[in-house]
């Protein structure tokens, strides 16, 4: 957030690892248990993940990134690859690097043995079975050996294991003890180098946490007072319902699992109703659902937080693959005119403050506000500073003025809701048609604070009317605290990066952030600058920022995660500016390397331009 | 709108006069409710009305309470939200035969399934209504509508057999006319702990498909000896050709939702501070 | 549609009147009457009406407008009025034309008698229950001075309020009846004027119906093949299928009203599966809530009508007032990226042929098409030419070729579902990958032909398939079909009017054609001319077309009746241009008064202009 | 897709193989279906598999007959709108408990009055299978899944009850592990004329809510003496609590969606010309 200070860019140490293969074969398990180890010690991990739709079959993959300093992103080539089978073979293998480590079952994969790199292959299904007596453990011997060639120390292996499999019994706990060790030492007899000792490494600083985006936003939701969520299960946002169901108890919420969709946003509607800060999540298929009674609470006036956690489209479509492709419908889903606020976080700690940003930005303006994250950031995992809890702040329920900052680490304001003074009460207008269109809620109970809040278009006090003058008016007032928004989101610091004055721009939204980072600074090691622009709010866009960027740019970069560029068109519609859009539609987030690519080539065009214009 | 003294002589709002029919059933409804909320001595602002969208989905306009008129067919998962958190709230959801049991009836068994304890009251007319005629899913076979304009092809629902099966604690079903019952039913429903169905045959006049004097004609008590916690004998009177009996078809107490949570959770004891819940994470 | 020839401009007979009360007070009712019994002359006559939503109460009215040439719109000033009460009075009186016709009820009214009109103090209740012993027939009273007034003879009249209440009753009808002439004769006591003689006109030339614009919608629907609809109430879109559930099984159609808007377009894309053609009505709440099946219909590419009537919003809103608010959630109400057609009607015969129109798209295209109306259009009556039923013309199954007219009175093709052929179904790929993206269709019971149509992604025969390649094959096959409808759209004839060399352009879309035709009508007669564009493809926009208006213009206005200029924020995107919005939000369409205004202000700006540029 | 000759051996796709997890009672079903198929010697080309979102959701993708594969909670509705125009085709829809009870359960009773003329299929694995062990509406009271980590706090469905007050004209339960059992009820259920309900309790070996060997235990067959025209004789049944009871609950004859359409419209003798309607309105 805001303009940062020069990065630490060197980094010594800076690992890609992929375990590929089927579903269901444990290659989710092998690396999110790796990644955990990994995340223990004071190293940042990163991880990404792909599986398929069926419960069965298909080609699923763990990324995992480990560095020394902050990672950005997935990255673009894979130092070491493990793969199941075939498939996953043929499916990753030119995401290898050049002299890379392959790592491959020889009984189920056959490789291309002219191929550049590290070739180790190793019976680990044979391995499995002769340990255990099941071919089912060789997701473990996989974690054996690459806990030798990344030098990971068996007790913390152990440990894990034992929280993940203890509920299915000592025997299994066991076994995978011993597949463990046979797939170390498989390695170490086959003479599988060992590049790092990970074990020698500072353990992790108490400060941070290992989270997916998901678990970001749950964590966000509770961290800003919300204490109610009703929900109904979609690919990739399950685990934000799963994660609050578990832990909003623990602060005095609630969860409650509705019948669809419409039911959830219905509930979180009545509970905001109540007085209550209320989320719900969902993916692209559910938002679509809750189109009616997102227009609802616009018109009621009721704060509530949505999540999209988008997925590829249309339809089913894609349940588990990623796409920026809900961003038109996020802005303008809604049938008639109801103001709301989009929120795009780039990354997994950005997702937890975004999220409380969100809470903040619903309870102060009244209205629904959609954080649009996507599989990509969802599923992702990564190392997360703990926020300073001294450091929070509550706005207090009559406080009208106060600027709320945008939350981070070091500093949390939560907004209370407005509640209507004992003045206002004495003749209490629900819908004060007030300078900033914003008007106190009395919480039911409130003795004199009874009000009707009607889908129907309504005076200030909340009774139906329908004529001319009152619709316009009340349809202004509910667009001036869009225009409240706006200037706020002005006086924001600029969201942008790099040197502010070279000709070539780039921008995106959401998850594409570090991707897009990582591409520049790239292209600026390779002697290209550019400046880089990734708006966290989507709607109402600070346009002004915006223009200052776009302002003498020569060739401006659009990149987005769909087929018809989404963001494109609203960037063109308001700025009339004619980028080179960058797409990419496969149900996969673009790598630094493509980003990369894309801005050598819009720089090799640059300088003709200047060629020419000698 | 001013703050009313606690001795208030109705819970109807001064303000806002229905926009009912002359002779609507529902006009008796609205004072039956207002007589029930007087009798159980409930403070205006610990009432809360959930509406859904129909003639009958005005009733959240007429009272002095706080009150919520959302959408068509969503009130009870509207309403379930609220109770949900502020169990403190009489929380009354009210709608048409539309509204609850066509576009809305997938929410009941729900609802009914996690007991909230909250009362919900439907409007029968027999029709759409506020659209101006069309069939509603108690319109009688072969009756003309304007959608149906050769006859409705539906059988219509059994909404006492549907709340039956969907084990709900509280059902029954009066009338409009029938002040004495309303006032009964609805005191008894409002007290009973978890979700209570109060069904009224509430007849319109401007599309009188079902009207009061064939109501009166095939409505009758349910017979002293049935029993409120027979489920099967509740079935058979839900069933009966010849009459639509009313009364009280089926009365259970069962822990609701409210008390579920708290008891599942037990909140008391596992409670932590965010802080904690993040160091999980580490 | 296309350029039109001069228009007949000079009209000698050119009435509006409007009558004006309480919803239920039988104001409807007694302006229907009155406009049917004009339709049957050979005037044309063109109604509006706005009612309240309350079953009781409230304001009231209808506008009935009476020309010997085709009328555009409801008019801007009012000839006679007559007011039930106080409050159409008050609402209604700024209406009427200096000089006009003011008739009240002087029980009921007290008016301004300083105004310039003719006043005409007549107690038609009271009158009502001198005859009939209820003041419910005021309504037939007030029928009994227009046809007076108007001069139209008895036995039509009679006939009319015979079909009206026939059903009630033989007592009613004759009630009705005496109610009537007591409203005649009490006119002629008073000394009312006549002013004009419609019994001497001429009667209506067969070939004409007087219909409203939902009715328009049946009747195209019906005239376009379509054999199934299945809908659920919602204002204003009800008569629409209130008038299918009449008609389509005379002609051997099925209708079912489904349990709500979301089985409705369930149902018809089960209907369309099974290879008929198929229609949904709706308004904007309706909408919304199909939105997830309008993607699974693109996705699934099955050709799909939906017809939203759009109502005043947000949310519940204003259900029986106007609005054009719902244009961006037909053009992007879906998450993910899924194709789609937005088609808008200008008026009442407009509505029919763009209904034709609308099926045609939707069975060549395989996707959903939205014709896009509103309470102003569903709701107005007007006399509408019969098509002519010898120039109905059909496209064969398997022409892939032809290239398919905007339907109108003199040709109407009706497109038919493309379907494989014997050579096709030996290895059936239903989602064959073509150089237009549309690919045949089998009909189930087609031996062969047995394919799976899934939401999933999937490959060309329809099988599941997620991988990054297929994903981007066949989103761009499907969108591939949207940039050939892109094209089609630009080989139409151009949608404009006036003299098409000036530097003042207006700009509308849907029910605003009428009032910015006579706007522009007027402003030519005050010696402004400007052009006009109007498009009824409102997605995809003919960009070429608009284009081409748009050059060398200097002002563009642009008229639309919402809040936040949807309609302007797309051409702002598409052609950068900065258009002086002109917006109206309260329920009520726009009067050609009121955009004549708009465009004399503009005129005298550019007037300036012209100044300083000197 | 190949043309099939008629003498075909299976209707099973040739192409496609089912993604269920090994041992998933889903297999079960598959294969019923195909022999049912067999049995009543359907042309493929005249059967339409509709089905809904979920492991169950899948079946469409598994026949080599028409199929379409929607939306969460939609193919009843679906379904509903293709039978009506094609009352030529043998319509099967299928989908799981979330799909149909939960996200869906509105659309059953609606389907029931229609009485429209085909085949609903739901698969009871007590369980969001697909979504990876999310609560259904069926899985028990305090078991505690993904989503009620401390339990669930609602009751469970009691669906053959349900389907007994929504007046489904044929209503069956069986297992997918009894192959006789289905094979029978599922050529009885497509006979039926309008439609019929075909519930299967098929367990989840990844979640397991109610794994093989607890369902046999519970599983008894309806006792010869229950008579199936006698719809409180079903209600017991469907509400004993010793036992889950299979077999036929309900059967009884009644006029189908198809028949009253053409009974009510009577197309025959009012059948008009598009220009002779447009004529009324002259
Ligand atoms: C999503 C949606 N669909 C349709 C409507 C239109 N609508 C308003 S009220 C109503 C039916 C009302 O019938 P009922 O619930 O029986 O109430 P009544 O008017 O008869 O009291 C309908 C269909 C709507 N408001 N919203
Ligand atoms: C609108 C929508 N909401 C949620 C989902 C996610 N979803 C897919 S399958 C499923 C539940 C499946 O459960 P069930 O119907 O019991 O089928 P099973 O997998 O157990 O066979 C859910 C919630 C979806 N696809 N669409
Ligand atoms: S239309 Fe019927 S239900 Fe509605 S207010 Fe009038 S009488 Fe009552
Ligand atoms: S998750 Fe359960 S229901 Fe789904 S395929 Fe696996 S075993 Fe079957
Ligand atoms: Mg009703
Ligand atoms: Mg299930």
């Amino acid at each position: 957030m805001g303009k940062i200070s020069k990065p630490k860019l060197k980094s010594k140490i800076d690992f890609i690892i992929r375990v590929a293969g089927e579903g269901g074969e444990g290659v989710m398990s092998c690396g999110e248990l790796f990644a955990k180890a990994v995340a223990r010690t004071s190293y940042h991990v990163f991880t990404f993940i792909t599986y398929p739709t069926e419960m069965k079959g298909g080609y699923a993959m763990t990324q995992i990134r480990i560095r020394d300093i902050t990672i950005y992103s997935m990255g673009s080539f894979v130092d070491c690859m493990v793969v199941f089978n075939q498939e996953a073979y043929d499916k990753s293998i030119s995401s290898l690097k050049e002299g890379g480590i392959l790592i491959y079952d020889p009984e189920f994969t056959k490789i291309d043995e002219s191929g550049n790199f590290v070739k180790y292959p190793i019976p680990f299904s044979q391995i499995s079975v002769d340990t255990i007596g099941r071919a089912l453990g060789k997701n473990v011997v996989v974690l054996g050996i690459l806990s030798h060639i990344y030098g990971l120390a068996h007790p913390g292996l152990e440990k894990l294991i034992n929280d993940r499999y203890g509920s299915k019994g000592k025997k299994v706990v066991e076994g995978n003890i011993k597949a463990l060790k046979a797939g170390a030492d498989a390695a170490k007899t086959i003479g599988v180098t060992t590049i790092m000792d990970l074990s020698k490494s500072e353990p992790a600083n108490e400060e941070y946490m290992f989270i997916s985006g998901n678990q970001a936003v749950a964590l966000g939701a509770i961290a800003a007072g919300c204490r109610f969520s009703a929900g109904y299960p979609l690919t990739p946002s399950t685990s934000i319902f799963e994660t609050l169901s578990k832990f909003l108890p623990l602060v005095g919420g609630r969860t409650i699992q509705m019948e669809d969709e419409i039911a959830a946003i219905s509930a979180v509607i009545g509970a905001s109703f109540g007085g209550e800060k209320v989320i719900t999540p969902t993916s692209g298929p559910g938002l679509q659902l809750m189109a009616e009674q997102m227009s609802l609470a616009s018109m009621l006036e009721l704060p509530i937080v949505i999540v999209d956690v988008q997925r590829g489209g249309p339809s089913t479509g894609l349940p588990t693959k990623t796409e920026q492709g809900d961003m038109k419908f996020a802005v303008y889903g809604s049938a008639g005119e109801s103001p709301r606020i989009i929120l795009a976080p780039t990354g997994v700690e950005d997702t937890f403050y975004q999220t409380i940003r969100a809470f903040n930005l619903a309870e102060k303006y009244q209205m629904p506000v959609i954080l649009l994250t996507d599989q990509s950031i969802g599923y992702r995992k990564a190392t997360v500073k703990m926020p300073d809890f001294n450091k929070i702040f509550m706005v207090d329920q009559f406080d009208r003025k106060t600027k709320v900052k945008i939350p981070n680490a070091e500093h949390i304001d939560l907004v209370q809701r407005q509640i209507p003074t004992e003045d206002e009460l004495k003749n209490y207008k629900r819908y004060k048609n007030t300078k900033t269109g914003i008007s106190p809620i009395a919480r039911p109970g409130t003795p004199g604070g009874q009000y009707l809040a009607t889908g129907l278009e309504h005076d200030e006090y909340g009774k139906t009317n329908q004529g001319p003058e009152n619709h316009l008016m009340m349809s202004k007032k509910r667009f001036r605290k869009l225009e409240q928004v706006s200037l706020a989101f002005e006086r924001n610091p600029m969201e942008t990066y790099g040197d502010p004055h070279v000709q070539i721009g780039i921008m995106g939204w959401g998850s594409t952030e570090g991707a897009i980072r990582e591409a520049r600074y790239l292209a600026e090691a390779a002697g290209v600058k550019v400046r880089h622009i990734h708006p966290h709010t989507i709607s109402p866009l600070p346009e002004q920022q915006i223009s200052k960027f776009l302002h003498r740019l020569k060739h401006l970069i659009l990149v987005e995660e769909n087929l018809t560029g989404q963001f494109a068109h609203f960037i063109k519609a308001k700025f009339g500016v004619k980028p080179i859009e960058v797409h990419k539609c496969e149900g996969m987030p673009f790598t630094p390397d493509e980003i990369f690519n894309a801005i050598m080539k819009v720089a090799r065009i640059a300088d003709e331009d200047n060629i020419t214009n000698i | 709108m001013k703050i009313i003294s606690q001795t208030f002589k109705t819970y109807k709002s001064a303000k806002i006069k229905p926009v009912w029919c002359p002779g609507c059933g529902d006009y008796g409804v609205l004072s039956a409710l207002d007589k029930t909320f007087k009798t159980l001595e409930f403070k205006p602002e610990d009432i809360a009305i959930v509406s859904g969208i129909g003639c009958s989905g005005r009733f959240s306009h007429y009272f002095n309470s706080y009150s919520l008129h959302g959408t068509h067919g969503r009130a009870l998962p509207t309403a379930t939200g609220l109770k949900t958190v502020r169990p403190d709230l009489n929380v009354i959801t009210i709608g048409g035969d539309g509204d609850g049991l066509s576009i809305g009836g997938g929410h009941i068994a729900h609802a009914a399934r996690k007991n909230v304890d909250l009362t919900y009251i439907i409007l029968d007319n027999n029709v759409y209504g506020m659209t101006k005629g069309q069939s509603s899913p108690t319109t009688p076979l072969d009756y003309k509508t304007k959608t149906a304009p050769y006859g409705v092809y539906e059988e219509s629902l059994n909404p006492i057999a549907m709340f039956l099966a969907y084990n709900i604690g509280y059902i029954a079903r009066t009338t409009s006319t029938d002040s004495k019952g309303m006032l009964s039913i609805l005191t008894e429903a409002i007290q009973h702990k978890g979700f209570s169905m109060v069904y009224i045959m509430s007849p319109c006049v401007t599309y009188s498909v079902l009207p009061y004097a064939k109501l009166k004609e095939i409505v009758k008590p349910l017979p002293e000896e049935h029993d409120t916690s027979d489920k099967l004998s509740a079935f058979k009177y839900a069933y009966s050709d010849e009459h639509m009996y009313t009364g009280v078809f089926y009365k259970e107490e069962k822990t609701s939702l409210d008390e579920r949570l708290k008891e599942v959770f037990n909140i008391a004891k596992i409670s932590k501070t965010t802080s904690e819940i993040m160091a999980e994470f580490k």
